[in-house]
């Protein structure tokens, strides 16, 4: 779970790395406020869960607090590839002396943990890892032991960060790593990672990714969520416990396992259409499952047919067409429905659904059948 | 032979007294698996239909010499059973089937086995394992298998079973089945049961299904061309999945330009695996090798 | 560095094991009003640092807090083993309804952590440990990763603690287990730790030692020793940083190195004397150093000759003779000194001590030689 | 040969701008060691008398190719400074002479080298190794030492020196001399010296000085009966120490009977081992075995 900037700079805060002190503002009015309690310059920065904020020119430098209200409503509602912006973070400006990027996340080939840092932060970060791979130095963490303090040492000086600040930056380093593991993120990033002008170092830009299967171990951490802009069929999805994400196309895809809804997607594109959305209900999907799946593409006005393809293995074949058929029943369902059952109790699935006799619902033998079928009841791409 | 199981295999379930657990284990059973063991903290001395649970694994393994662990346990605790499992003599193959275990448990639970230790861990979050007509330990429909000479590993459960309905439909038997579940830190990788199916004499060939993201597919893709002899046939899910709404740079720098589908269809193909298009060609494909 | 009963306590109420409430007290005064705080019923225990308290009528049982008066005033003053009882812990009497054995050390031998559990508690456990080896079970912990909730657990079931508070007994046991390494302890003994009458695990007594070394981790520990009654030349000898131990003989010995040291009692021994100490002055000893120790020898009266053995290494024998040299001059020596000088420098100290031309300064030239010419300057036994 | 260092050894110094661990450092170098690095934190691009100072250990040991690590870093951090040289390639040796490390921190490092490294650590708290006209390493007294062929080992410091004054006064040679330090985890235990001696060509006879406490000498026994051919000169030192003011029960259970200069003397001498009751005598014991 992506956080807002000012969301990760409040765990910054929390492990103890220094980071400028700000205020969130939802209007122009706020921002003013917020600035003048801050005093001097400030920087009025938007909130978006997306990089680029700063080209796009989401982040501007204001005098004081009248230009900072003037910036703030020029930023806020601004669209930033595809993310409106509904609230800005307004934080004293600071005088930098060295800009560095350090990240801490999971690298899965070598299984372990790995921070990067450089001495070319506050850029184009994947421009100087392309064009130059020495200036961003990796280094290999063991999740047993975690990161020691002679490798904060070894990676600040490897990556040439300001001799005089190395301690410093090393204990930044091995906090920021400190929340990496025990907040339980996929991902910290700082960039950059600044020393000001006074010789300490501070994060002034941060993104972190949760674990959201850690949230057990966090009960504030699902909160975050409250500040975010979600879609709201995503969000309807995921109270359910479904794993939806929204696509352009207008065939609506449900089925069992990320992978196989992967390869319907695929397929589906293929005989020349295209999905309206990823939809996996997971393994073990009860009645209930299937229409709350079909109830959250009701909600999609792009949908023009749906698409269910379900192998049966924890999931029970038999349970599915049970779903279908309730929805059919109390839902008004505005689209045709191709089903797909195999593996666990297909045969019964298949002859509930017989059964239910709905010129709705179209069975199709194999994957490849159902999507054709889809496609063109969509009406082609 | 066939990998990982076979009917040598004395099965001990971690979970046995859940429903899930329980239920799973006895379609095990019930399939020829040599089920010998629940182990459940608190449970100890009692039994379910037969099989008797135990507090403690090394209890249970002292017991009954069981070899294997299915781990049925809900997340929170999952990390520390499958750590319980591996530092028991006797055991050298867990399937951890839980789904949910927190990354930063499963990077520590993976290092600690591997520094510690020679068994082997499958998953966790998969499907488990089946070597059909000897022995079958996880979730998967074992219906749809058939005793045979083909070997089939995957990273996704569902099109797992997908591959082997393609093949069983076409009369193509399989020697095992293995899903190393789709989590970053699986505890087998493509390239462990590669190396296990090139040594098994009952396999004749091989059908690795993959999908996006990560880079196992590119290093089997390594491995295939060094040490494979046997036939692979490819399938690669996710070609037009959304690109990866991911935060930040740092995956980015890390994976460079490996992990989409189409990287590794390529990195496949070079090595001169079959790679095909529809999850139903797998069948024609495997049959257009043997 | 080991700690009374009560300070044990202290530190395992830190990390959540609940202990009886209780106050110290050094007069029998004292005790009646903790008692008449704690109310009801309460035990009074000596606090010394050494065990068999019990069996010595160290711990007794009051019904009120005049009784308390009564039993503290029998048992402030008395000698357990060679320590004197300055004070008494007065704690709430608790309702027992099983008494369990737990501790942690170091296997020097596996050079793993420890852990060793039984249900015979509260009894003399070497003796059960001898006559019934499996009724202490031991289980080998890995302090790279420390200990995990599985292995508590199995150490409850194998121990057959009683199942129905298997979990909360293994929660103490995984939080008595942070103590041991989070507090950098030697060892951490509970006997009893007890299940209660209402179902819940305490810890009844506390035997902990401190790991000195790491006390630079823990700045509030070495106010533990404020309560200690120290031998008043061990405590000279540890301010000045010297390894000192008070034994029964005549001939002090002053050497570099445990081993050395050790092997230089043994020595004295063989040739028919006993050391009246054990002080290591150990490696890269300064002059000030020696006359230090000498300085410490100058206080016990029963010593009546003093042997200097040093092989030098990163010690220097020209600066322990100059050492000497300085504490003749300094010092009102009353015994003669035998001196033994080998190693790094050997020939310039030795020349130092025959330029000084005392005739309390007796030059061996090997350990042995050495060792009789101090026992028969002391006079034999 | 000699063990543990020779002339092909490259030395590198943790801790070489300090006082303490230049002192040293030069003192090996007079001796013919090869010191070619320093690392300091810090102090990176300095020099110390022309041996150049790096900030990390793997940039000391890339630039020159040091293969043995002297660490002399205060108590603290010295944990931390072993674990960076066990980390590096190309290190075979840690020597650490720091005393004073925290007994968790000791046992944790220990563990962790042990599990995922194959360098060998002498100490800490030890006075280092000396292979007499090859090269030599820590603190010890390189005057009282002759070429030869008889292999030191000890606990103890200074009973080391004096036992290699015993074989140099009657002109026995030593092969290496070796104090594997007196903490309660010692990097390198007497049976990881006596099987390095066991196979090193060079080295005739062995010279063993223990002391009270722990079994490491019992252990020793039990390895010289099963595996070492040569001839075996023991002293133990502590027959009249006092009994360890020990507090509780848990030490008397684990170590049982063991531990004690008698029990220690008993065992070795139950598996052939010379034990002598004066360090004196260890020189005519060896030249009457040799």
């Amino acid at each position: 779970m992506d956080l807002f900037e000012y969301q990760g700079k409040s765990l910054f805060a929390r492990v103890g790395v220094p980071v400028p002190e700000g205020r969130i503002a939802t209007t122009p009015a706020e921002a003013r406020s917020a600035a003048q309690d801050l005093g001097g310059s400030v920087v009025v920065k938007a909130q978006v869960q997306v990089g680029g904020r700063g080209k796009a020119g989401g982040i501007k430098m204001a005098a004081d607090h009248h230009e900072a209200e003037a910036l703030a409503a020029e930023i806020l509602g601004m669209d930033i590839k595809g993310h409106t912006v509904n609230s800005v973070w307004v934080e004293q400006a600071t005088e930098i002396a060295a800009e560095w990027y350090l990240s801490f996340t999971l690298d899965r080939g070598a299984k372990r943990h790995m921070a990067m840092c450089s001495a070319r932060g506050g850029m184009d970060i994947e421009g100087v890892a392309a064009e130059d791979p020495d200036a961003v130095v990796r280094l290999h963490i063991d999740p047993v032991v975690g990161m020691a303090n002679w490798q904060a040492m070894e990676l600040v000086y490897r990556a040439k960060l300001d001799r005089g600040a190395a301690r410093k930056a090393a204990a930044a380093v091995r906090a920021l790593y400190g929340a990496f593991v025990e907040l339980d993120c996929d991902l910290v990033e700082v960039n950059p990672l600044i020393l000001t002008a006074d010789g300490d170092v501070m994060a002034l830009d941060s993104k972190v990714s949760l674990d959201t299967s850690a949230f057990f171990r966090h009960p504030d951490f699902p909160a975050f969520r409250e500040a975010f802009d979600e879609d709201p069929l995503e969000q309807m999805a995921r109270e359910r416990g479904l794993n939806f994400i929204k696509l352009e196309g207008s065939v609506g895809i449900i089925g069992n396992g990320a992978g196989l809804v992967m390869s319907t997607l695929d397929v589906v594109s293929l005989v020349g259409g295209a999905a309206s959305n990823f939809l996996d209900v997971g393994g073990g999907a009860g009645a209930d499952t299937i229409t709350n799946a079909l109830e959250v593409l009701t909600k999609d006005p792009t949908v023009r047919s749906v698409l269910i393809n379900i192998f049966g293995g924890i999931t029970r074949c038999d349970l599915v067409a049970q779903g279908i058929v309730e929805a059919l029943a109390g839902l008004d369902l505005p689209w045709p429905l191709v089903v797909r059952l195999d593996g666990t109790n297909a045969v019964e699935g298949r002859a509930i659904l017989a059964d239910a006799a709905s010129d709705k619902v179209i069975p199709a033998a194999t994957m490849l059948e159902a999507a054709e079928k889809a496609v063109e009841l969509a009406g082609g791409n | 032979m066939a990998i990982f199981i076979d009917t040598s295999t004395r099965l001990l379930v971690q979970g046995l007294t859940g429903r899930e657990g329980g239920f799973h284990a006895f379609r095990n059973r019930d399939y020829g698996t040599n089920l010998v063991a629940g182990v459940t903290p608190g449970k100890g001395g009692t039994d379910v239909s037969g099989v008797p649970v135990f507090d403690t694994v090394s209890e249970a393994v002292a017991a009954t010499g069981a070899n294997t662990v299915m781990t049925f346990v809900p997340p929170p605790f999952a990390a520390d059973a499958v750590l319980e499992a591996a530092a028991s003599d006797g055991i050298d193959l867990i399937v951890c089937i839980t789904e949910g275990i927190p990354a930063q448990d499963e990077a520590r639970m993976f290092n600690y086995i591997k520094q510690t230790s020679d068994v082997a861990l499958l998953g966790p979050n998969c499907p488990g394992v089946i070597s059909p007509g000897k022995a079958s330990v996880g979730i998967m429909p074992h219906e749809i298998t058939l005793e045979g000479r083909v070997g089939v590993v995957s990273r996704s459960g569902t099109l797992t079973y997908q591959a082997v309905h393609e093949l069983t439909t076409r009369d193509i038997g399989q020697s095992t089945c293995v899903g190393i579940g789709g989590d970053p830190v699986p505890g087998t990788s493509f390239v462990d049961c590669l190396e296990r199916f090139q040594a098994d004499d009952e396999t004749e060939a091989i059908v690795l299904i993959g999908e996006i993201g990560g880079d196992a597919e590119e290093q089997a893709a390594v491995f295939i061309s060094e040490t494979v002899t046997k036939p692979v046939v490819a399938y690669i899910a996710g070609f037009t999945a959304p690109p990866g709404k991911k935060m930040g740079h740092a995956g980015a720098i890390i994976s460079g330009s490996s992990g989409t589908a189409i990287a590794k269809q390529e990195a496949l193909e070079a090595v001169g695996v079959t790679v095909v298009t529809y999850p139903t060609q797998i069948g024609e494909a495997v049959a257009a090798l043997l």
